[in-house]
């Protein structure tokens, strides 16, 4: 992957502006199109990115396997997570209501919804970030002879 | 929530009023931290304390739905239809001990032969996989939305395939690759008559679907949403002739996923089946008129006999008796398709006892599997001198396939054989008999060979497996005897879930607002 | 008036229509990557099947704003959404099978697979040694 | 120390006990025969007693236990059910000392797994007896079926497994395919599937679906031998002789007639039977079974083989008996249950002798051997009279019964076939009694009697067939109280 | 009426796309064509005024799957062999499911009118109860990760189940113990 320096070089400035892209995209969720789904997806490929045109092993010290191997259930568990505190504070299974500090069984609670969706949201996008890099890390490292990478 | 727990301190009232979202967050939660520990020991205990709780979670809410008739859990805090909802009754309930206590009882076993069979780095994403296959099927048993049910439906096939790929040799990466197609299918058809259900009905909730479909009537919309759920459920039930990725799946798949997967999987989509055909359809078609019950009495005949043949040609013992799954589950839709309580409570009997049965068996096919190497019919030559127990136990079990007075077997065949008279179709009473007396053939064979035959080869050094395995084989082959001639607990439960159903179909599980 | 008829189904028929081929091109065809794109196309026929009685004429996304009036239904969108997820998590969980049955076999075409064991029964497992010691 | 229904219980449950006893002990070979015997005579004082509280007007009952709505296991005592747990207990005793000189003279390999299956199928042969309903026979049935397969493929060599092939698959196939949906179809229709004096199914069925019942049941029976069905009899003849005498004398086709009886008495009642006359086929299918069958044993060489064929007509006597109809031929089947016992276990016992002595199979073998082995083929020949019917043997009362019956309604079809087979039975048994005495030897075979166990066991039935006829009160009184008489 | 046509033209399109896929033998041929179609029924999303979901689509189906794709025909073969049976039974399949289908939709509400089931029973409320009691405006994320926020998590499952399953099947292992599975080197 010897390209001329310009790709590169257009390649290290794009990525953060993905990446903020990908923020932008999780946290304005609640007023536009949007969420952790399509956040994640789009840091995947940012990272995607990064490995096509930087190889898959800078990639991989970057961003090593075996943390995004974790994202994966860690996504879950965030996402769980919330539930069950939502439980140990003694309401359903998800249900936000209860996660603000003055919590009113009758009352809507914009605050605590608005975190609960949050917080969940992370969880989606953890997984799907996880999940998507980890699934090209497993191709890009299955090469058709000799692994090049490693 | 009920008079009989308001004794108990708050917090665990507090605690049995979630039972129903935890007996599904716990499996999920519990996949998530066993895929991240490196030790395949630790994964297999955390698993195996989370197989332990599920059934304890799934008898209290059978004893919730004995008291209070209908359990209903808002997800989220929404109330149904906005929200999601986990409705129980006495049918669910029912499945949910059933896949509960398969999986507590795979679990001690599993231990042994996934040491064995999975390499060492994957044994805790495997036993992972377990746990969602697990919170998908519990998770598909006790919803009360359809959309719902289709994502634990996926959830549990995912989970499957990639358990079949982990199989022994190549042969299950094709296994695992037919099933993904032919399990995607089902599940897309059964989407697309949800979708059709949901463009009449506007709705996702079971029993508000319920209620609307009765205003609405026999349009064709309905009609063919029924035939595409029907269809794409009956591809995951493995009813005949959608039952070709059925064989394979559990030929080749590791022991554990075949132990597990051939008494829970099927299980659940048939009890989906019955939801829908029942509850769902049930207030608002003649369920006995429909001459759809007709093809589904012929495709219940046909598996029978036909799946029940293919079994006798098998020459590897693992797919015999897959095949062998295929015609029991024909039993249970036959049992269904009366449309009577008697026979639905045969079906759902059925559930269980082939459960029990084909658990015990492929157990004991696992464990010969351990110390031969392969099960095909060469290699079991003689052991039922070398491995004593298992074999016996084997031919136990076998016994209960073959439905011998005083099994569970017994059990189902009495029920389905008196729906066939009491609804005055007796000849289907003998053709029920004929197809299980084909069983005879095939698990002769077994004996035969076993028993007849002089061991060579592997089979000389053969012994019975640790303790650990035998101890969940005996107490399945126990279970299948003691519920054979004390089927109070089953049989009842059977009927009450079958009551259940047939009253959810007059339109009684209740309307949501 | 028929103009208006074809429009209000014209939807219906181009799901069905995909339904059909994608379903065509996974029993028809033998190539397991073909298989999976028209399973994947049998999937997207379903997201037409489900947006397509959402759609409210002359309304607007289900993003709440002023001025606006009629929105369209958000609930299938988010069905939808799901279904998206679960058809891509199917599909490179697939292509991972056809990854490891090419490796395997040296083939990814169903046909050459079966020919090599009738319907994978016949063939013989003389080298599945297990890893573990079974004594 | 029990009370009555306890017993009743403990009774069906002794052999059960004793089997796993053997199981536990099988590695000393005198311990367990030792347990088989005293289990054996344990049973039947157990069942003397039994018989004792009967006969004072006790009527024991166990039960019943619900397995599930509308099937229950439940035991109670009635004559039948008791003169035939009489019988077996009694033969199983002699049986077992024959089994001990049996197996011991010839080596038999796998004696333990012998002894077990045999206090198994004993346990299944006393739930038969003492079944309060068609569920808890048919459940006992099939013990008795699957107990005696191994015995049959004792030998485990390729003509075993042939045999037990058959065996299992006409037992078994019989009772799943056509008694099982018999009875489930008896309970669909009358609700229940106790067994009732005079029968369940008066006005419950019509006649069509009485006559397909009445064929479902006594073709399902197909340890009865009716023909077509009878060839797992010739079949099992490769098993142990001992396992043959069970077989033919203690349990299998007394089970099979037994339940036969009982179906016809408790279910059908004979009084329905008579009226719609929707059994009357029995009649012709029991005739044609005894001549055919009677014809074919002419015609064997092998011994085992033409007293296989002898046991398959002799068991029609008892369903012919049956299909009369009358309570005085009720009776004699009963009686020609017990005696075709006790004397088919007789000649088994012979066979099995000369087997173990002379190691010869075959009639035309048999040449003067009467005189090398006195008192085997004394016992044969006691056996044989008992066969035709000739007194004072207790094959004479049971044809006695069945005739008086036969001609007090003038069915002269059963007469005929009486008569004729008498005929026949002793031109099939007299040649072998001839050649046995009479023909000089060709050979000079230097071989003794069969061992004491096998003299003792074999003297013992002779007696008693004798006996039986002296002193039949107690079996004749049972067997009367079962129809009323 | 021009939504109507727009979705029209493009239906057509993705139809056509669709007949080039079934006939298309060479394999990168068929991923890229199935890439345009995926931005095609993006656009139809997006007239069907379901942004969210077009947004998704055009990322997943058009981004992930292609890349996936085109990953896996790196590592196999790149061209679709000559079926050697006759296509009649998966001819007949079709037919079947297209005819259901058909039977099924004659009768089902004419495309955008609001007084359909769907857009008058539950599907309203959400839109209703969104900002009241979430305080969300785009109701998508609202019904997503709230009310049906069960759904959701089923799918974040969904997707790890996926994720765990293809690094059992693909990662490579550490040490050569392939002996398990034959006919691999």
């Amino acid at each position: 992957m010897r390209l001329d320096a310009i790709l590169r070089i257009v390649t290290k400035m794009l990525i953060p502006f993905m990446l903020i892209f990908a923020l932008y995209v999780h946290f304005h969720g609640d007023f536009s199109p949007g969420g952790g789904f399509q956040a994640g997806v789009v840091i995947a490929a940012a990272v995607v990115f990064h490995a096509l045109v930087f190889g898959l092993y800078p990639t991989q010290k970057i961003v090593p396997p075996r943390l995004v191997t974790l994202m994966m259930p860690a996504g879950v568990i965030i996402y769980a997570g919330v539930g069950f505190l939502t439980l140990y504070l003694g309401e359903n299974f998800l249900d936000y209501d209860v996660l603000s500090h003055n919590h009113h069984p009758e009352k809507p609670n914009y605050h605590a919804q608005e975190r609960g969706v949050l917080w969940v949201e992370v969880g989606v996008l953890t997984t799907v970030a996880g999940t998507m890099i980890s699934i090209f890390y497993a191709f890009a490292g299955r090469g058709k002879g000799e692994d090049k990478t490693k | 929530m009920s008079a009989s727990v308001s004794s108990l301190s708050p917090a665990i009232l507090n605690l049995i009023e979630h039972l129903p979202a935890l007996q599904v967050a716990i499996p999920m939660l519990g996949a998530a931290f066993v895929a991240m520990m490196r030790n395949g020991l630790l994964a297999w205990f955390v698993s195996l304390i989370i197989s332990l709780l599920m059934p304890i979670i799934a008898l209290f809410l059978l004893h919730e739905t004995f008291v209070n008739g209908i359990v209903s859990y808002a997800l989220g805090g929404w109330a149904p239809p906005v929200g999601i909802e986990y409705r129980v009754d006495v049918a669910n309930a029912f499945v949910l001990v059933i896949v509960s206590v398969m999986a507590a009882i795979t679990l001690p076993y599993a231990r042994k032969v996934v040491a064995l069979e999975i390499a060492e780095e994957n044994r805790s994403w495997f036993y992972s996989m377990y746990l969602l296959c697990l919170c998908g099927l519990l998770g598909i048993a006790i919803t009360g939305d359809a959309f719902n049910a289709f994502v634990f439906l996926e959830v549990s096939s995912l989970s499957t395939y990639a358990m079949i790929a982990m199989g022994r040799d190549r042969r299950a990466l094709v296994a695992a690759y037919q099933y993904l197609i032919m399990g995607t299918i089902g599940a897309t058809l059964y989407v697309v008559g949800v979708g059709l259900l949901y463009v009449m009905t506007g709705t996702l909730n079971f029993a508000d679907m319920a209620v609307r479909l009765k205003e609405i009537e026999e349009t064709r919309p309905i009609l063919a949403a029924l035939s595409f759920i029907t269809v794409g459920l009956s591809l995951k039930i493995a009813l005949f002739p959608l039952h070709k990725w059925l064989p394979n799946a559990y030929a080749y798949s590791p022991t554990m996923a075949t132990v597990f997967l051939a008494s829970t999987a099927t299980k659940v989509a048939i009890y989906l089946l019955i939801r829908f055909v029942y509850t769902i359809y049930g207030p608002s078609l003649e369920l006995v008129e429909t001459s759809a019950v007709t093809v589904f009495v012929i495709l219940s005949l046909a598996a029978m006999f036909i799946a029940s043949f293919a079994a006798c040609f098998q020459k590897n013992i693992e797919r015999m008796l897959a095949f062998s799954s295929v015609a029991q589950i024909g039993y249970i839709t036959l049992g269904i398709s009366f449309a009577v309580k008697t026979g639905l409570t045969g079906g759902l009997v059925h559930l269980v006892n082939h459960a029990f049965m084909k658990g015990a068996l492929f157990m004991c096919t696992g464990a010969m599997m351990m110390r031969l190497g392969n099960v095909k019919l060469q290699a079991v030559e003689g052991i039922g001198r070398t491995m004593p127990i298992t074999m016996g136990l084997f031919v136990a079990a076998g016994l209960s396939l073959i439905g011998v007075p005083g099994t569970v077997g017994f059990v189902s065949k009495w029920y389905l054989a008196l729906a066939a008279f009491e609804t005055g179709q007796s000849w289907l009473a003998f053709a029920i008999m004929a197809s299980s007396f084909i069983a005879v053939v095939y698990i002769g064979r077994i004996v035969e060979i076993a028993y007849f035959r002089e061991p060579k080869g592997a089979a000389l050094l053969a012994k019975d497996p640790p303790p650990s395995m035998i101890l969940p084989m005996i107490i399945l082959v126990v279970a299948c005897f003691y519920f054979g001639i004390q089927a109070d607990l089953t049989a009842k439960t059977a009927e009450l879930a079958a009551d259940a159903f047939l009253s959810s179909a007059q339109g009684t599980w209740g309307a949501v607002q | 008036m028929i103009f208006e008829e074809f429009i209000n189904y014209y939807n219906y028929f181009i799901t069905l229509f995909l339904m059909s081929s994608g379903l065509y091109i996974v029993v028809a065809r033998g190539n397991m990557v073909k298989k999976l794109v028209g399973l994947g196309l049998f999937q997207t026929s379903v997201y037409l099947l489900y947006l397509s009685p959402g759609k409210i004429l002359g309304g607007t996304p289900p993003i709440l704003a002023e001025g606006y009036e009629v929105y369209s239904n958000p609930l299938p969108h988010v069905l939808i959404l799901t279904a998206i997820v679960v058809g891509v998590a199917t599909l490179g969980l697939g292509l991972a099978l056809v990854v490891r049955i090419h490796e395997a076999y040296g083939t990814i075409e169903e046909d050459e697979i079966f020919s090599k064991g009738d319907d994978l029964q016949e063939e013989d497992n003389k080298n599945s040694t297990l890893p573990g010691d079974a004594k | 120390m029990f009370n009555v229904d306890e017993l009743l219980l403990l009774t069906i449950f002794i052999p059960l006990i004793g089997g796993v006893g053997i199981a536990l002990l099988g590695r000393y070979p005198n311990i367990r025969e030792c347990i088989t015997l005293i289990t054996a005579i344990i049973l039947w004082t157990q069942v003397v007693n039994v018989y004792d509280y009967f006969q004072g007007g006790i009527i024991p009952k166990a039960g019943p236990y619900e397995v599930l709505p509308g099937l229950e296991l439940a035991f109670n005592v009635e004559p039948l059910g008791m003169l035939f747990a009489f019988i077996a207990s009694t033969l199983w005793i002699i049986n077992s000392i024959y089994s001990i000189g049996y197996m011991r003279g010839n080596n038999e390999p796998r004696q333990t797994n012998f002894y077990i299956c045999f206090a198994v199928s004993l346990f299944g042969v006393m739930g038969i007896a003492f079944s309060a309903n068609l569920f808890t026979l048919f459940l006992f049935y099939e013990v008795l079926t699957l107990a005696t397969y191994p015995l049959v493929t004792h030998k485990a060599d390729e003509n075993a497994k042939k045999g037990g092939r058959i065996y299992l698959m006409i037992l078994l196939g019989t009772s799943m395919l056509l008694l099982l949906p018999a009875i489930i179809w008896t309970g669909a229709l009358a609700g229940t599937l106790d067994f009732v004096p005079g029968g369940i199914l008066q006005d419950k069925a019509p006649y069509a679906v009485l006559v397909l019942l009445s064929l479902l049941f006594m073709f399902g029976i197909g340890k009865a031998a009716l023909m077509p069905f009878h060839f797992w009899l010739p079949a099992a003849m490769v098993a142990p002789t001992p396992v043959s005498a069970l077989l033919h004398a203690v349990a299998v086709v007394k089970a099979g007639v037994f339940s036969v009886v009982k179906i016809v008495v408790y279910i059908f009642g004979i009084d329905l039977l008579a009226e719609t006359g929707s059994a009357d086929w029995l009649l012709y299918a029991a005739g044609f079974t005894v001549i055919v069958a009677s014809l074919v044993a002419l015609r064997q060489d092998n011994l085992k083989k033409r007293l296989a064929y002898s046991t398959v007509s002799q068991l029609s006597y008892v369903i012919l008996a049956a299909a009369i109809l009358t309570p005085i031929s009720a009776v004699g089947a009963a009686m020609h249950i017990a005696a075709h016992a006790i004397s088919k276990i007789t000649l088994f016992f012979a066979a099995g002798s000369i087997y173990t002595a002379a190691h010869k199979t075959e009639i035309s073998q048999l040449d003067g051997i009467g005189w090398k082995m006195p008192i085997t083929m004394a016992a044969f020949t006691i056996g044989a009279l008992s066969m035709i019917g000739v007194p004072p043997t207790a094959g004479f009362l049971g044809k006695w019964f069945m005739l008086q019956g036969a001609v007090s309604t003038q069915q002269w079809v059963a007469v005929g076939v009486i008569v004729l087979s008498t005929l026949l039975n002793t031109a099939y048994f007299l040649p072998i009694i001839y050649r046995a005495f009479l023909v000089p030897p060709k050979e000079t075979g230097d071989h003794g009697e069969a061992p004491l166990p096998i003299l003792i066991a074999i003297s013992l039935t002779a007696l008693g067939t004798i006996l039986l006829f002296i002193f039949p009160d107690a079996a004749l009184d049972l067997a009367k109280q079962m129809v009323g008489l | 009426m021009s939504e109507a046509l727009i979705n029209t033209v493009l239906l057509s399109l993705l139809a056509c796309i669709t007949i080039g896929i079934v006939r298309t033998r060479n394999l990168f041929g068929v991923v890229v064509l199935s890439g345009i179609y995926s931005l095609l029924i993006a656009s139809v999303m997006m007239v069907l005024d379901a942004v969210d979901v077009a947004m998704t689509e055009a990322s997943v189906g058009a981004g992930m799957s292609t890349v996936l794709l085109l990953g896996t025909l790196y590592l196999t073969k790149g061209h679709e062999m000559k079926a050697f049976k006759p296509p009649l039974l998966p001819l007949f399949v079709a037919i079947g499911v297209g005819a259901m289908l058909v039977y099924g939709t004659i009768d089902l509400p004419p495309f955008g009118a609001a007084d359909q089931p769907v857009n008058q029973h539950v599907g309203p409320d959400y839109l209703a109860r969104s900002k009241p009691e979430t305080g969300i405006p785009n109701v998508v994320t609202s019904v997503l990760a709230s009310y049906r926020g069960f759904d959701t998590l089923g799918e974040t499952t969904v997707v790890f189940t996926a994720g765990i399953g293809i690094l059992m099947l693909l990662r490579r292992r550490r040490k050569k113990d392939d002996t398990l599975r034959e006919g691999e080197k």
